[in-house]
């Protein structure tokens, strides 16, 4: 079930969800990272980080809560350690990188220009900007152009570019066409909004960093919800669907909303293949259409209601 | 298909779980999926591996206390009820090539997990005592067990209920000398672990202990259950409990800085380079 | 267990949410109104309102979907029978409005100026401004402010005007700053963010308006860091607390966040007497901890951690 | 406390609830929690009230077919698990003062909570028939109690497995030419209620149906069940099916316009007066 992230082929729809697959190897012990669209990594910092004091997560109905800071070993690390891993296995691999500055993501973008093994280039913009008191750029379409068009200006053109967006913000349309028009060759999101919780125990923040950010299923109508509105505004525009996708169906709904890759994040923390799991039934659900190819039904829920479905295969009437 | 029973204050579920039996050594944990289909509870819950049993292929079980909704709908399965494990997890206990003598320190559940670990240590000819606790007897999990493997296990409660007044790592240093103790094991709630290495380092003898910190994979994938490891070269990293750990060299683990980034550990905030938020 | 509403007096500070209680007359046939803190009105606007077509909703994972477009009878229906009714019966009744533009809100509140039973004025400024290409007010403060002060101005200085805030919007404190500045008596969050869900049998979206407001725990967390936000930066204005909250403890997590009202809406519809039940748990809570005051509890989440908690009327070495 | 049996390709469940099988009227319905603790599932799902029995104070049974995941959990529960109810719920059938002919109609699930109603019927002197259908020979729902109940009960399956082939609503006139019905009850889907009205209309007879809208609460405060239903006054308006409805008299339900706004409901979308979105 081939899929297309502007020009680049996936061999599946399926990938994992940033700092969700931790560096690949984890994943590997459970199957063959071949079988999946791609692996996204963590967001790369330039900087080794630590990452936030623990508790770093905590459970909400049909959410996770996590604050775990970006911890991650660094760009010089990932470049002589986990991307080589990746690339000796022939891992088709989504780098996603975080800064504070737009400065540091295009430092970033630029080691990461040579380095052999980079399928797509993902631009986590849900990082706050230091110099602007520490605002998130993803909130705002001005922010978010900046950081795209300094790194699709370094980054090798056969490289796509892609947009993680956020839903904490007023108007996702506006942040995705202001990514877009700077050079953006896809758009992925959403990223998780911040939220919170407190123990009523201790009757402090259940995170030892206070607020955090919100997963899983709880989030899954948010994500439709920006997918949708995007891809309307946008529809030339790849997007990568994510929030929330524990199954095929979820999967399917995210590609009925518009999305041509789905990523897989805090599923993975229940079942460790969920990305084949997820796209073994994405592939029984599509075909129980019948459709044949992705393509087919990618935005298939933006025809006016009452439209019939084209492309299908089989021309018996349809309840549609 | 599971078997369960209640154990004093807590439960004991048996699952047969072929693939984690043969894998298990001792020091392993698994993850439970809990509240069934549609369920708002999206964490697998990490449980300790109790004993290991090769009736139908492999059965292990686990020891749990009712803490949340997760551990309270465990203690509502029954016979016959299947639970979705994932397991063994966690870097197992290493243990002594020689026959050394050996204590092993469990406090509240944490004893559970220390019973295939005596079993191994005996097994490799090495002396093994006992020194378990609770906050009262029926907390005080495996006396009898213990008593069964051992000449005299020392029992601890905090009300004085059973054993000794006090904590097992009050009874620790009694014991390590009296037995001329070689290494201890030990697991616990972080206190008592944070204890318990004070207690060995001051007998300047090695401690294994098994950590517990908030998971939400196990296996390594989302970075939450940290903690500050001081490493073979010295350096201080934020080391995942599920797969570096759950068992570390108890003098490596900075306790007193859980629940924090030591400012020296690498990639901490200000800590030489540069970060970014 | 008293609390106060800006100068006004609730006997408790268990709300129904807006749009989630009927006219009051549904639930009265389950208890006594006159039991809770006080009944939220459904946003009353100026003409009747037909609202939308259905499917209105559709379940989520943990959470509910919701497009019913504020059906209601409109203000004079509402003044002619339902306000009457429950002034009749002395429930301290909410009122909540929503209009188009702000002349609309303007007159809503110069309608119901003279009306005798309204406790307090909530503007739901997640309306669609008709005259801003339907952006709604509430994404952003400067047009919610416009909405807060022209209401604040008609309405009797002793009716607290409410203003009711949406986690949709890039940064909810600025929003609430301005709404506070321009005469805000009191804020009341959250609002339901905007998603969807798309039926995969169908292959198009579950609800016949395409998106809908996202209720229930699933947006819990949203609400607990929107009020913690708010608290943290205006912590003299008076916050109504509200999203997902299905028990005492839910309550208790968004007092303790900074609220000192909380509106219970989603779960009116498992449990029509759920605002009883959570404030008999939020009692037990409130007293298990040593607090006789809830005063002593809003916001209590804020003070440093390692800080003892303060107020407690025993004085036992505590866990925190 | 409940009890569990299969009938054909439903599930019926009878349930120990006094209070509802002492306020129940033929046609109320009940609202069931679904999922049990921490469940993702929030809203409660709404089935018609089929049977109520003094047994133990009063039961009362409900008749559903696996549609989602809410009814799967439904069909999983076994004899004593508990259920959460909230009923008697919604405006009963209003019954016929004088003894006349009734004609009664359900398609699939929709037949089970007509027998209450027939009952009644039969109770105040009327004659009943039943005209019931499904799809098939396993979904018409209640053709022996029908058959113990009445004479010739009329099935229908659209796969001829059973009965005649066809609609319930192809067979329907033909039934109220033969018994010259003075009314008829149906229930079922939306489109057998909009066909068995137009036939009712056509004999120019009255007709009660009860409908099935998405309903997040069942009690009349969430607005999501309406539909346009024209009143007393000509009027039309956006009426909740929970507390205005289920039963409702055919003709006053604009069947072709469910789903919309129509354009002449009160309050509709540039209907007269401005509106805000
Ligand atoms: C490696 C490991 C081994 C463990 N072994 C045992 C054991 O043998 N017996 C036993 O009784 N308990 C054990 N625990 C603790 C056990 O996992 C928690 O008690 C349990 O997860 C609580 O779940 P809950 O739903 O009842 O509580 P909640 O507090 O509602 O749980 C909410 C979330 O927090 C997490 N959480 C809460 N408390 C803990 C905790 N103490 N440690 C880790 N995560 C926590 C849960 O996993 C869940 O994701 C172990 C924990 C770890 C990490
Ligand atoms: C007044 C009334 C009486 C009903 N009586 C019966 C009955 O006697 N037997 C029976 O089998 N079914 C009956 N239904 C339909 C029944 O409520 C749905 O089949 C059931 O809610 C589906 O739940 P689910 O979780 O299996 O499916 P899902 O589709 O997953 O349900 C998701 C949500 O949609 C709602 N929903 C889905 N389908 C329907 C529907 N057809 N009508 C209303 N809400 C729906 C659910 O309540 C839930 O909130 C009745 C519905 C209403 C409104
Ligand atoms: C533990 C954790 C760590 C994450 N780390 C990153 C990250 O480093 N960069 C990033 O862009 N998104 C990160 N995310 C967000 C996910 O990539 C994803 O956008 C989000 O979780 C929604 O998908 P899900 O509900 O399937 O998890 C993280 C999410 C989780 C739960
Ligand atoms: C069916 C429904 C109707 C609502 N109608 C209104 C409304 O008219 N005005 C308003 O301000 N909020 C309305 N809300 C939002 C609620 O008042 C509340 O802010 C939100 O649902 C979060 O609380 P909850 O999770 O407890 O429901 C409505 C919510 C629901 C579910
Ligand atoms: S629990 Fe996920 S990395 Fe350890
Ligand atoms: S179901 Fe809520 S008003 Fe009818």
């Amino acid at each position: 079930m081939r899929t297309y992230l502007g020009h680049v082929e996936l061999a599946n729809p399926i990938v994992t969800a940033a700092g969700c697959g931790g560096s690949g190897a984890e994943l590997a012990q459970f199957f063959d990272l071949g079988r999946i669209g791609a692996l996204t990594t963590r967001s790369i910092t330039m900087a080794p980080r630590a990452g936030r004091p623990t508790p770093r997560m905590t459970e909400t109905p049909s959410g996770l809560l996590n604050a775990v800071g970006l911890q991650g070993p660094g760009v010089d690390a990932f470049l002589a350690r986990e991307l080589p891993w990746l690339a000796q296995r022939n891992v088709r691999t989504v780098v996603s990188i975080g800064g504070g500055t737009v400065a540091e993501y295009t430092a970033l973008a630029r080691r990461l220009n040579d380095a052999p093994g980079v399928t797509a280039l993902e631009v986590n913009l849900s990082c706050p900007n230091i110099e602007d008191r520490g605002r998130v750029f993803a909130r705002d379409g001005a922010a978010s152009a900046e950081v795209i068009a300094a790194v699709r200006a370094v980054m090798r053109y056969d490289v796509p570019v892609v947009a993680k967006l956020s839903p904490d913000t007023a108007d996702i349309v506006s942040v995705a066409r202001a990514c877009a028009a700077s050079g953006a060759d896809a758009l992925s999101m959403i990223n998780n909004p911040l939220g919170m919780s407190i123990d009523t125990e201790t009757m402090l923040p259940s995170l030892a960093a206070g607020t955090g950010g919100l997963s899983g299923p709880a989030i899954r109508p948010l994500a439709v919800r920006c997918v949708w509105q995007v891809r309307a505004a946008l529809p030339d525009v790849p997007i990568i669907g994510m929030g929330g996708v524990l199954t095929g169906r979820d999967a399917f709904e995210l590609i009925l909303a518009g999305a041509c890759v789905v990523a897989v994040g805090t599923a993975l923390f229940h079942d460790p293949s969920a990305c084949l799991r997820v796209l073994r039934e994405l592939e029984e659900i599509v075909a129980a259409r019948g459709y044949q190819r992705l393509a087919d039904v990618i935005g298939l829920a933006h025809r006016p209601p009452g439209a019939t479905a084209r492309h299908r295969t089989d021309f018996e009437e349809s309840s549609l | 298909m599971l078997t369960t029973r209640q154990v004093d204050a807590y439960h004991a579920l048996t699952v047969l779980a072929p693939r984690i039996a043969e894998g298990f050594r001792p020091g392993h944990f698994l993850a439970v999926a809990v509240g069934g289909p549609h369920t708002s509870m999206l964490t697998r819950r990490a449980f300790f591996i109790h004993d290991v049993k090769p009736d139908y292929g492999g059965s292990v079980e686990f020891v749990f206390a009712v803490d949340g909704p997760g551990t309270a709908w465990l203690a509502e399965r029954r016979a016959r009820d299947t639970l979705d494990l994932v397991g063994p997890l966690g870097r197992p206990f290493p243990l002594p090539r020689d026959p050394v003598n050996c204590v092993v320190v469990g406090d509240e559940y944490g004893s559970a997990m220390l019973f295939p670990v005596a079993d191994a240590l005996q097994r490799r000819g090495c002396r093994v005592d006992f020194v378990l606790g609770g906050a009262s007897a029926d907390r005080v999990f495996g006396a009898k067990r213990a008593r069964r493997m051992t000449e005299t296990p020392t029992l601890t409660t905090e009300d004085g209920s059973l054993g000794v007044r006090g904590r097992v790592t009050d009874a620790l240093p009694g014991v390590i000398a009296d037995v001329r103790a070689d290494v201890v094991y030990a697991c616990g709630p972080m206190e008592t672990l944070r204890r318990a290495t004070a207690v060995a380092v001051e007998f300047d003898i090695p401690i294994q202990v098994a950590v517990e910190e908030r998971m939400a994979c196990g296996i390594g994938l989302c970075m939450t259950c940290v903690l500050p490891v001081i490493g073979e070269d010295g350096v201080t990293r934020m080391v995942r409990a599920c797969v570096e750990g759950p068992a570390f060299r108890g003098e490596r683990v900075r306790f007193d800085d859980v629940g924090t980034i030591p400012f020296d550990a690498l990639g901490a905030p200000g800590g030489g380079s540069r970060n970014v938020s």
